[in-house]
């Protein structure tokens, strides 16, 4: 059993994003799903700090100074992207006008609630960014973690026990060992790496699961 | 591949429904998607609310709307124009209900909807009949009036140029209430005098980005 | 006694806009006073339909029909002038960074109380426009009417009986007799017409009226 | 003649006193004006609240005024940045107050502010410990907290270019709180790369109308 990378992860997450969505990419691994977006489609991301249509990272030498994602990592911007100020662009995200956010997270719930901007024993001062408004506003909340904490942690609870971002907000999952959905009827396997099984999935997991009738094998391309 | 681009106003208005709420754009007849909002008349919904700063001039646009008895409501802030006989003559009859709204609380009203905003307190009309029936606090020593959030079903809107992901710019002051309408229509329609490739628009200037456009038909 | 005409009632209010001010010129009489602004001075024009730095009427031929000012006439746009939607352009309103709003009313009250948009037995549909939001929102709101109604009822009153636009907003209120703040210490006659004087202006006018010490003659060009 | 164009920085500061709000634009790095927030250093006013997404990144700028000591508290989304050296110190030895506030919220009330918005309901943040001691209301089944205006006594943006009337243009993603902090200041001062003739920047494009500003300093 070979977990995926955080690029395959990435990878997976990108493939259910769909022609002419609007999709905003959280800070960290989130990011990462820019490179991989179906090269068939068209999707629209939005960056928190007032971009419509952003690209990938620019060629080097050819940055811009005045063009950064909300990771402050450099980016582009394609044709029929705009700019826009950061009211106007929460108001995107606040108004439900963006289809679906992607973010990290440290813990969710059965319920769908989203624990992503406090851990507990944190010495730095508190940060909590854009996540609170995505989590609220977004049609749809997706979450892309490790399926468990570096402790062995488990990360998908039964309920948060670290301060909430939103409650009832997450639709689906994607871990370097599964892709789930949550659902009134439970938090629903759909897909698992090769070489895995429930029961082994379960230890991992709190929250009972229930496997999808058409569940199947993550495939996914060796990207490291 | 993204095309916000559809043909003819049937397309543009599919999905209607009676007693769907239009947002007009408009302010008197600059910026009013005229043909747009005539092509409502045949579609056979009713018990529709208009909303629109005024109550449309002569017979075209809003007023023929409203002449056409589609329309079970109208939700405005001044309801005269130079030809007010459509509106005029649906009053003094009364056959139209009307809310009237302080024109910068009707802008208001919807960008709290586009914006996901539940409700906000203004003074505007705070200390007057207008207020009565809502909530009324007292702000650092002001009176302000509870509003609430006001979407919309349509946004029925006027632009200069689109592309096809539904990016537009507008033409001096017919920009007026049609970027606002656009965030808080569910679906919203602009129709554009033209369409151009897409990247042509700069990106700096685009006054609604396509994110708030659903369709965009030419006329 | 000759009262002022609506244009020299116009070029009197023109007159006390100052350099820089930020004024917005409400629709009937006050659209008038664009055409009096003293030329020494930049006065920047509001249009509550999205319009900073709007200039007078186009020469005839150069009129631009998406270019009109908020009474519906055609209008043009100064160097420096900008365009924006109707939301900016109320939150200007609203949020206090309109320096002065010139408009027309029914009703003052000595309080500075204003009626301006509702009229006793009006049989057709009522219509508020940007009043109340002005009237609420403007740093200071002065009026331009006849002292008196056609009927020869009073205008300035001790209480307002016609529909409120808001309470206690009005300073400055320029008529076709005088020229009247409202104080504190109640309605002050600042100027009166030539031939004028306070008895007879006070039989047309409800609150008690106090002459003020330096109080002069208004003197206008002779506009018809 | 208007002209809001000053000369310097001391000029741009004037009047700023002991206590003042100050709204500090930029995302991370980028919009942010470094040479005329690191003025405010020399000034000898204390106390104030600085009021900015993050906390500024290594020495310059935000992260410059917040070493300085001269600010007690800090109004932010996300104090975290590439060299957050500045920020994590004076946290550590609780030398500075900080009250979170999510991004969008914190946009939206400098806003409110900006609009003569008395507060308004929000979802963001409602079922979270952010709410603790705000007023929660249930609005259509969902809940949602009430938030308040924030003004800034200055306002300190950075943009692209400007002319005498203070009208602003913004270059990308500089742009970003720059406009919103430009409505919530009560005096609006811009550090500009460039001040151009009068009539020159596009009236369809000016994303700051001059009403918003009250100073212009070359930088």
């Amino acid at each position: 059993m070979r977990p995926l990378s955080r690029r395959q992860m990435a990878w997976r997450c990108a493939q259910d994003l769909g022609d002419g969505q609007y999709v905003n990419l959280g800070i960290g691994m989130p990011t990462l799903v820019s490179d991989y977006l179906p090269p068939d489609r068209e999707i629209v991301l939005h960056s928190e700090n007032g971009i419509l249509g952003m690209g990938g990272a620019p060629k080097p030498g050819e940055e811009d100074p005045d063009l950064i994602n909300a990771g402050r990592g450099k980016a582009t911007l394609l044709p029929g992207g705009s700019f826009f100020h950061h009211n106007d662009s929460f108001l995107m995200i606040r108004g439900g006008h963006i289809d679906v956010s992607i973010m990290g997270a440290y813990e969710v719930s059965a319920a769908g609630d989203l624990a992503n901007w406090a851990t507990d024993g944190d010495t730095r001062a508190p940060g909590v960014g854009g996540a609170m408004d995505l989590a609220a506003g977004a049609k749809e909340v997706r979450v892309l973690m490790e399926h468990n904490g570096k402790d062995g942690s488990k990360r998908i609870r039964d309920v948060c026990t670290l301060p909430l971002t939103a409650k009832g907000c997450v639709t689906r999952i994607y871990t370097n060992l599964a892709v789930l959905d949550v659902t009134r009827d439970g938090v629903v396997v759909r897909e698992m790496i090769e070489g895995l099984d429930l029961e082994t999935l379960q230890k991992l997991t709190e929250p009972k699961l229930v496997l999808s009738k058409d569940w199947k094998r993550i495939g996914t391309p060796n990207l490291q | 591949m993204i095309d916000k681009v559809v043909d003819g106003f049937g397309a543009a208005l599919a999905g209607m429904k009676d007693g769907d709420t239009l947002l007009c754009g408009g302010f008197g007849a600059v910026g009013e998607a005229f043909a747009l909002v005539e092509a409502v008349i045949g579609l056979g919904v009713r018990d529709l609310t208009v909303v629109c700063n005024n109550a449309g001039s002569g017979l075209v646009g809003v007023a023929a709307l409203l002449k056409s008895g589609k329309a079970r409501r109208l939700i405005c802030s001044y309801p005269r124009s130079l030809d007010p006989t459509v509106i005029d003559e649906l009053y003094a009859r009364r056959a139209i209900e009307i809310e009237l709204v302080p024109q910068g609380t009707l802008s208001e009203r919807m960008r709290a909807a586009g914006a996901g905003i539940g409700g906000f307190f203004t003074r505007t009309g705070a200390d007057t009949n207008l207020a009565e029936g809502k909530e009324l606090r007292e702000i650092d020593g002001k009176l302000f009036v509870f509003e609430k959030p006001l979407p919309g079903d349509f946004a029925l809107i006027k632009a200069h140029r689109a592309d096809r992901w539904g990016n537009l710019v507008y033409r001096k002051a017919a920009r007026n209430f049609n970027p606002v309408m656009a965030m808080a229509g569910k679906v919203t329609v602009a129709q554009v005098g033209e369409i151009v490739e897409l990247g042509t628009l700069d990106p700096e200037a685009i006054a609604t980005p396509g994110i708030f456009v659903d369709r965009v038909v030419l006329a």
